[in-house]
């Protein structure tokens, strides 16, 4: 889970790494230009990266030039997203640009302290040229940092003297920060050394491990909590995430209500080959509930795009009477038009089958589009006669 | 022979009096998998189907000194935890079902494992399988028979679409392991493609991998030097591209964990890569048959 | 560094390992008396084990019968200490005694808790005899106690149902507790259920690193500090104490001033052998300032007792020209009368054999008794010539 | 040969600016010990007694690749972390002069010094000397001189008194260790001893224990089994008895611990223990002589 520059920024602050002093500002605090010392500089507040580039980084030697700034940044979409709020922080002289990031290495499963002499923008290239050494600092999970690496890290930032004992507080700090809060990033880039010697972390990248937010009610209080951090939100998005269904829109005509996130991706990309369009991606998650399951198939329904609803179960940990239970409440309780082309297979598929049939025997009417198919029925077969039910029911 | 479990594996519950753990249990041991006992704090003492209920690990152990696999089911905040206590009290191989645990808390019990060499498979798997003699974890035994083919897979519904697929085609599976959905995996598409390697009673392997991660090309290297075919399916060609943060990752990660990626490494590296469920017995039939 | 009861038990609560509900009484506060729910448990508060049967634990049920129990036990010795204060504490229903220790293992050089479910005064015959098992868990320096190994250690204790996390509980408590004071030992014995199903640390003893107080100032704050553990201090222990030097007054009339603890116990050892009589032991620690040398030789020539006195140095990291310089300038300060038989060899002797040469030339008058012989000289002959100086000075 | 050390040694020194470490420094040179370099954070670039002084152990070791030990010189507070840099610098033998080591600290650094197989002495050792070769810590040159007996002694001056009852006596050593004098040690009595029994150029060892601790007792049974004759001293027998706590000590250590049953425990192995001092060399000509 992404921070915005502020908030990381924030949680910078409390761990003690120290950031340049600043001030959040949205349409509804520019009265709080009053409080910053210029000159300063503005950063539109995204997600994504690319911001210098976009003219979303600037600088702004009195109140008015800022305002100015800031207004015409508000409101503009970013990749996606549009900024409502900017940080502006008092701007600092920068006499040595530095590189140091922890990070979660995924190759070698263990915590990873990356620092370089040189930062900033061009990280990439550096790393990929090896133009400057960057250092890489793997410790065994749940070790403790000791003072030495701190202090070697320092070193290799070229950080002497007094200074050396500044740097390695601020790698123990990153460091802590990174562990404290569940990170798998934790970036400063650049880390900086200003004129008057002070070590500043002139930008802050977070990622926090969605699945550890249960140990950090601190976040909430501090007003972080799980987002949606690709472009805006739809409203079915925002729907789908108060529900806490993981949902996104796509510009198809397929409803797509599989079992697992795995198969998910796998039917979004089996519609596409077989050359259908799908509407959405989602995922149940491990054994949903029943009114989560019926959460899901009303997101497909009320969709006005959906021509075709897609659904597939193959009970694991999710059961099939579960699944069948689920469906046929929905069914009988939204009455649906649309036609839903499905397959139910897995553990206690026979007892699921008797509840379909019984439903079917029941609600008749009902039932005219709907068709549940067993194990011996391909799941491919399945995708292809929902993408020609939704051609037919286009024209 | 089969790999990872066979119909001799005794094998623990950990999280047993838990809904989904009992259920389970009772799949398990109508398949006939050794469930020899459970394990949850402070409900020693009860039974579930039949199965004792212990207090510890080592005190089912102390009974069960046979035992050596533990399937973990219990909340995420106690997996971790739980697969240390399972390792302490010398399981060999932890399966994870247990999904959205703390990448932290894996890695650790991940490191812990491997130091004491203990196969950790998960989390987020829907287990294993040898069909006919052993099934560890969750998964439907409908969907699978017994035959010569290893399959591995990320995805629990992806893994069972397969094993269908194969068996519509009349392939069998030798054993079908799901390596999980967590974002950290206790054991890797390499360490499996190893196993399948080296199983006299595996003829060919089908791999299943998706957008997002790095395992799937870290295994590429090792498919090139293996006798046996494997035939690679890649999901999320379709999927939007998924987000990046900052440079760190791609310092460390390059280009890694696109689906093109994955197909171009495995691609290079001599995996036959098929583009649907249907092809995939297709495909494996002409690599059996030395007409590909 | 052993606790008293009582603040051990200040420290348990601290960290949340439930004991008795308690206050502590000397003759300042016996009103505080009326403050306690009887009947209570009188423990008179001393470093030394043997209460029990020492009578120096009792029952009472009421104020009265408390009070004159309390002045009986007030002002008594125990092995050499003077009982000044008492804890009261709420009589508890027992239903099982049992027994919890976490302590440094100097056999394995690991933390080490050990747990037995029988407890009490008898838990050392047990151990020896083997009659109930005391299990031994150990971990590793620097490792966290992980929740199963907690829970491990309370099922080891007979602890079922709820009473298994509560138990677990105590042990993870008591495991910090080890860590965070920096303890050689926290042992809780008995460890108790009582009637009600609560677990309670009927006693408490805790003995803290010495040499690690420095990271522990909350200690301070509680009034727990460094004190002599061994009998009353005399007034020149208490001295000694104030200038940090380790020093034991001993019955003899030999004066040692020695370099370095560990032949001030040989030169003890060896005093003994040849017929004399060591006053004192004393250390001086690594490499002792001029000004702790003095302070040193000053305990022993005010001590009347003492006849004779033998020093020596035997220069490593603490210099012979450093003693040699300490040991004139004491001289001509004090103009001792006693004997002092030396030897000075090892690092910078030359140097020290150079100040002592021009301080005989200087001050001839004061060097009458005063001998500090060489390397050349063996140790022993410089102890035996000082036995018999002090069998010649109480002639 | 000698053991641990000889004249090819290269050795670090680190917290060399403190007054200790650098008049040592000064006297190691003197005496032909190779101090390649001083180590002291924020300190690097500085130079003393002709040494050069680097920030970090890593720095030193790129200059100086043969380096394999460090002697450690900085405040109790800091002397884990020190010793943990030298391990992960690579030195194989790091020799711990800072006295007053909190437990808690020393247990750990020596548990991950055994880990990496790394030999730590001390702490509050003197250090070590092989006559005529080589001298790491502050043991003062004029107490020893070459020759082939092995000293272990766990009090600095005990062993400075012992080489020199020793060379009055004729008889040179081939090394002198001092263990050191914190209640916890990097080395004990036995892993010397053994160095000893191997080594070539040592023909009988003394060993000096004192009252406290179990070193001793532990080394006894490794005595049973070695060739070369062991005379011991044991200090403390005069001494008020010591401090006991609780019964969790008593547990763990029996009766270990005093004068008495340390030299119970020796005499029983087949060492021989001597009275004073001056019955060392005594003892000694004995053993050597078969006449014992």
């Amino acid at each position: 889970m992404r921070l915005y520059e502020y908030e990381a920024k924030r949680i910078f602050k409390r761990q003690g790494v120290s950031v340049p002093a600043g001030v959040v500002i949205g349409r509804e605090n520019m009265g709080d230009l009053d409080r910053v010392v210029y000159p300063v500089v503005i950063k539109a507040q995204a997600f994504v990266g690319g911001r210098g580039k976009a003219g979303l980084v600037q600088s702004a030697g009195n109140r008015a030039e800022a305002q100015e700034m800031i207004l015409n940044m508000l409101g503009r979409d970013h990749a996606g997203h549009k900024i409502d709020r900017v940080l502006i922080e008092q701007k600092v002289t920068v006499k040595r640009e530095l590189y140091l990031a922890v990070i979660v290495d995924r190759l070698e499963h263990m915590p990873l302290i990356m620092s370089s002499q040189r930062g900033g923008m061009d990280i990439e290239e550096i790393a990929r040229t090896k133009s400057t050494p960057i250092l890489k600092y793997y410790l065994n999970p749940g070790a403790h940092l000791n003072d030495f690496m701190a202090r070697n890290v320092a070193s290799n930032l070229g950080l002497r003297g007094l200074l050396l004992k500044d740097g390695a507080d601020t790698v123990h700090r990153l460091y802590r920060l990174f562990v404290d809060y569940d990170c798998k990033v934790a970036e400063i880039n650049p880390l900086v050394l200003t004129d008057d010697d002070r070590i500043l972390a002139l930008d802050a990248k977070v990622d926090l491990d969605e699945d550890a937010m249960f140990r950090h009610p601190q976040l909430i209080q501090m007003g972080i909590a799980a987002r949606h951090e690709v472009g805006e939100m739809t409203e079915r998005e925002k729907f789908a995430k108060r529900a806490g269904i993981p949902y996104v829109d796509l510009d198809g005509d397929i409803g797509v209500f599989p079992g697992g996130a795995g198969f998910g991706i796998a039917s979004i990309d089996l519609i596409q080959h077989y050359g259908g369009k799908p509407a959405n991606f989602m995922d149940s998650g491990g054994a949903p509930t029943q009114e989560k399951l019926r959460a899901m198939l009303g997101l497909l329904l009320d969709n006005p795009g959906v021509k075709a609803i897609f659904g597939a179960r193959f009970g694991g940990i999710s059961r099939c009477d579960d699944w069948a239970k689920a469906v046929v409440q929905f069914i009988v309780e939204n009455r649906p038009q649309k036609p839903m082309i499905m397959r139910m297979a897995g553990n206690m598929e026979e007892e699921g089958r008797k509840i379909i049939e019984k439903a079917k025997v029941d609600h008749p009417e009902l039932f005219k589009k709907i068709k549940v198919y067993a194990y011996d029925t391909p799941i491919e077969e399945v995708i292809k006669e929902t993408i020609r039910s939704a051609q037919t029911e286009k024209k | 022979m089969a790999i990872i479990i066979d119909r001799h594996t005794e094998t623990i519950v950990q999280g047993i009096t838990g809904s989904n753990a009992a259920v389970h249990t009772k799949f398990m041991l109508e398949y006939g998998t050794k469930v020899v006992g459970g394990v949850t704090p402070g409900k020693g003492g009860q039974n579930v189907e039949g199965v004792k209920v212990y207090d510890t690990v080592s005190d089912c152990v102390v009974e069960h000194p046979n035992v050596t696999v533990a399937s973990i089911w219990v909340p995420p905040r106690f997996a971790r935890d739980a697969i240390l206590e399972s390792i302490e009290a010398g399981m060999k191989r932890v399966i994870v079902i247990t999904e959205r645990i703390p990448v932290h808390d894996m890695l650790y019990a991940r490191h812990v494992a491997r130091e004491k060499k203990v196969m950790i498979i998960g989390g987020n798997t829907p287990g294993l399988i040898s069909p006919g003699r052993s099934l560890v974890g969750m998964l439907p035994k409908i969907a699978f028979g017994a035959g010569r083919i290893g399959t591995v897979a990320r995805s629990g519904a992806v893994t069972y679409y397969i094993a269908n697929s194969l068996n519509l085609a009349g392939f069998g599976q030798s054993t079908s392991v799901g390596l999980g959905g967590d974002p950290i995996l206790g054991t890797n598409f390499e360490d499996v493609l190893r196993l399948f390697e080296e199983d006299p009673e595996t003829d060919a392997v089908v791999m299943a991998g998706e957008i997002g991660g790095v395992y799937e090309e870290l295994a590429a290297p090792f498919i090139k030097t293996m006798k046996k075919p494997v035939i690679a399916y890649i999901t999320g060609k379709a999927a939007p591209q998924g987000k990046r943060l900052g440079h760190a990752g791609a310092i460390v990660e390059g280009n890694m964990g696109t689906a093109a990626s994955k197909i171009a490494a495995l691609e290079e590296n001599g995996a036959v890569v098929a583009e649907t469920l249907s092809e995939i017995p297709r495909l494996l039939k002409q690599a059996l048959d030395g007409t590909h």
